[in-house]
């Protein structure tokens, strides 16, 4: 593997400097930076394309829905949806989540009903379930976690029952960066009648990603962690269960015919789309689903394994660093490595290593209840992109061992 | 700005060994305080009569800076009126929002002057300022 | 008046041709486009300072942070809120006044409650208030036409009553174009108790707003009506309203604490902004604003006003033409001009007009109830902005003049 | 494109004086057709006996293009049997989405051929097809 990849050139931010200095960027499960492809694509589009999509007659509008509709299809073939309705774009994977909460959940959950969801799920993940089951009278349980941090299998066999109406659950855990088997999780929730919700949020821009094969009734994920612009999420769902969904939003472009008492809706995917979309956000889904795909995910998914190759031992010599989801006994991990450093909070390890331009996370990672089941009050978070380096490895390294005797600690 | 220009020695010595984290038997008000996005939680204790703060000590978890922070402010309000205690207390949220900078004005918080260039650290300000808003919040139901 | 201002140039759309045309552009009333200086705010926001802000210990999410939050303050400035606070950032004005409906309407409303809203509403402040209607028992009532289009100052006056809990009302009709005197409206609302929600999309691109003088409770647009990116859209709403509420969406950096099964909110203004906020959409925000104000709503009014009183004349003259809304007992037209022409159907006016390069936009225009109310099927709407020249105007009606011709009806 | 291409004296002509806009006495079947985000709407009326198609007549509100595209439907199928009237639906929605081109094999739809053009004003697609949609909606369900 050579260390620098040749694409890195294409990111502006990364070349850059920041107060002064290069940045090893490893904070890329909370946003990705972008390449310059992406953000010609907005300003190409803002510069020349701009219109409101789907309301005119005029050239420019088509233009813009054209851009539109074909970010659609391309996000389509992209997770291997069986038809564009089936995509609809959201702010972000957090509407997304809330989407399926509201127009599904409050419809098909009742009293007595359960939700299950694993306790590794980020907020977004859960907040929304913790609604739906309080609204409803409906039970929330959670799978725990194996030794290594994987899923209880068990809890996976046991909680999901014949009452279960929804099972809700990330297919990388933005903390332990383990991949969980979601094909199997669908499988179980479909044998008892269930819906399975797969969050995708730390997936799809490191993997291949084919929702028909998983089988999954809703797919979520975000654009900014796939090297799109903020502002542009997606939801995937069945054809069958978004169409016998009631609306979520409700306003412009959604709807049929709006009487004075009462309206009819569009169909899909316009029925959950309310409003101006962002057709800015699209363009720039669309050039980083080109760029991703002409990189090729094989070699996206080498590139952090050989990172976390690198790193982990190096790591594992440092007797005060404590690692979480490091020992999996699957050949599941990706590219995100949490740790912390004995004696020391998260966040002046972060303050720490950001003095040598080192990007790391600290904090809870929205997943509080994993912490506290992992019983750790905060966490740092290094996550790794295609653009990343052994230097950037390395030079996280090198400010991991000074954090201590900053602190006045021995090492 | 240099490292150590935040982690300096007064708060090392401070976040390692806080001479006022323990419970305090005779507290007459107690009073916790959060920074729920980075996990930081204490719980001050003071033993507050005739408008004298007469003892204080904290206990809770946090970062380094939170934790200094919070053992000078117990170190320098004991002994001090409820008023004067507010003030200080002011004047160091005031440092570290960069509001004063005037090394002579600032001169009453002593030790604590050692977290002034935390001004410079956005991301950490709410680390800094975590113990003196719960003093002041402490103080100001006390009354 | 000038006629072309001198800040044309900074709009790459309107200088450059589509499909080998100058585009007069008339369409703002749907979108408008972009200055360079808010494309390049974008582009220098993900080429130089992206991160994911509040999460981040390190100098690149305190920057973003600072964008983010500056954009927070330079709205409230903007439209004279009391507190940034007060602001939430959503993805449209749909969406803001949807969470309302939700977050407020839902908690507040009863049955035998009733909402007010006037029969010119667009979809988005019309759709969701039938939502919380029949999702609450409560009846919805519309506040009809004098016959110059304007409010009825009767309709006002009893149908908001005791029985009141919500008022919603643009300020400016996307259709007729007509400045609404929503301050007293707002009062009357408050009078018998009820909120007053006022639609901003149409009126605060283009004249000053002032939240505090009016006294509104809610205050909802869109950026990309004023000049900013798609995907970012603003709520104002008063504090004590907005802290009393239930969270919308829910999941990252809108939490306090998470617990398995019980969650305590962040305060405002993130206890609304659930999940990674758009902000390169809130870079292009600020500089948008920056650019209204350093043109200043006095000019842009003027600007308008010269068009309008530039188009009428010359379109009454035309006796196949026949306009909505362009003849107010008030000094209250904005720059916006319904109007269908004898015989010919909207769609083809439109397409005549796109094939000498000018924008209109054809449709009901997401006021369906409106057109229904006008015994009209469909309107076309020619809706101005700054950077329109009475050359745009000369063209549209050029093209005008030939549209009976090209379907084989005489003049 | 000039607009002259799609706005044809055949259109003009059909629009402006559509044959068959008005109601059938002896319908067998009538079915709606719409496109709600342009308004236009359309009944159509058919008199289907024996598997061939009698009469065709059509009421409702569109632009010139959905409604020309309406009359000369309606004088188009009729006679024609079931199979071949829906056959001239799928042909025509192909010419129009520019599936097909060639002017032989789309000779049978004689004026409809007045439309071809609109296949290259996206906008408009929708106009166009309108009632060939609804007329195989309408053959379709009465089989
Ligand atoms: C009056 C009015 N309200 C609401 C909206 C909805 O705005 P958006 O589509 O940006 O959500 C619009 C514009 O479409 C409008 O003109
Ligand atoms: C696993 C997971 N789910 C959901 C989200 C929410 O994504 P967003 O903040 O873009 O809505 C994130 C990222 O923050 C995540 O890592």
């Amino acid at each position: 593997m050579a260390d620098v990849q040749e694409f890195l050139k294409d990111f502006p931010l990364l070349n850059g400097e920041i107060d002064g200095k290069h940045i090893a960027y490893l904070d890329n499960g909370a946003t990705t930076q972008k390449p310059h492809q992406v953000i010609q694509s907005i300003c190409g589009y803002y510069g020349g394309c701009n219109a409101n999509p789907h309301r005119g007659a005029y050239a420019l509008s088509v233009k813009a829905t054209d851009i539109y509709e074909s970010a659609r299809k391309r996000t389509a073939q992209f997770i291997k949806a069986k038809r564009p309705a089936e995509i609809i774009f959201t702010k972000n994977a957090t509407e997304a989540l809330n989407l399926v909460a509201y127009s599904y959940g409050l419809q098909n959950v009742g009293a007595g009903d359960e939700i299950v969801i694993s306790i590794s799920e980020h907020h977004s993940n859960l907040v929304p379930w913790q609604f739906v089951a309080k609204a409803k009278g409906a039970t929330l349980k959670y799978i725990y976690l194996e030794e290594d941090g994987n899923l209880s299998q068990e809890d996976i066999e046991t909680k999901i029952t014949e009452r279960t109406k929804i099972v809700a659950v990330t297919q990388v855990s933005n903390v332990l960066g383990l991949k969980n088997d979601v094909k199997s999780i669908v499988k179980k929730a479909h044998s008892v009648g269930a819906v399975c919700v797969v969050d995708g949020s730390q997936s799809v821009a490191h993997m291949a990603v084919d929702v028909q094969d998983l089988d999954c009734d809703f797919f979520a994920f975000s654009g900014h962690k796939m090297l799109s612009p903020m502002g542009i999420g997606v939801l995937y769902g069945k054809y069958e269960i978004l169409d016998a969904m009631e609306p979520f939003l409700r306003g412009g472009d959604m709807i049929e015919y709006v009487q004075e008492q009462e309206s009819t809706w569009a169909e899909l995917p316009s029925k959950f789309e309310a409003g101006t979309q962002n057709v800015g956000g699209a363009a720039g889904l669309t050039a980083a689903i080109d760029y991703l795909e002409g990189i090729t995910f094989d070699r996206i998914e080498a590139i952090e394994k050989d990172l976390v190759d690198y790193a982990l031992p190096q790591l594992r010599e440092l007797p005060y660093i404590e690692l979480y989801g490091c020992d999996s006994k699957q050949d599941n991990k990706t590219g995100i490595i949490a740790f912390n450093i004995k004696d020391v909070h998260p966040h002046d390890v972060a303050t720490i290593l950001d003095n040598d331009g080192v990007a790391v996370r600290a904090g809870h990672h929205c997943a509080q209840p994993l912490h506290r089941y992992l019983q750790q009050n905060a966490s740092c978070r290094a996550s790794f992109y295609l653009y990343n380096t052994r230097e950037d490895i390395d030079r996280w390294i090198a400010a991991l061992k000074k954090v201590r005797g900053v602190l006045g600690y021995g090492a | 700005m240099a490292l150590d220009d935040v982690y300096t020695e007064v708060l090392g010595e401070h976040s390692r060994n806080p001479d006022h984290k323990h419970h305090l038997a005779c507290a007459t008000c107690t009073m916790k305080g959060h920074n729920p996005s980075c996990g930081d939680e204490i719980t001050l204790e003071l033993n507050v009569e005739d408008g004298m703060v007469k003892e204080a000590a904290f206990t809770g978890v946090g970062c380094a800076i939170s934790q200094a922070s919070t053992d000078i402010m117990a170190e320098l309000i004991r002994g001090k009126s409820v008023e004067e205690a507010r003030g200080l207390a002011q004047k160091f949220i005031s440092m570290i929002k960069g509001e004063i900078t005037d090394e002579e004005e600032l001169e009453e918080l002593d030790e604590a002057l050692a977290l002034k260039n935390v001004a410079h650290m956005p991301a950490r300000v709410k680390c800094a300022v975590l113990a003196w808003h719960t003093l002041d919040d402490a103080l100001k139901s006390d009354k």
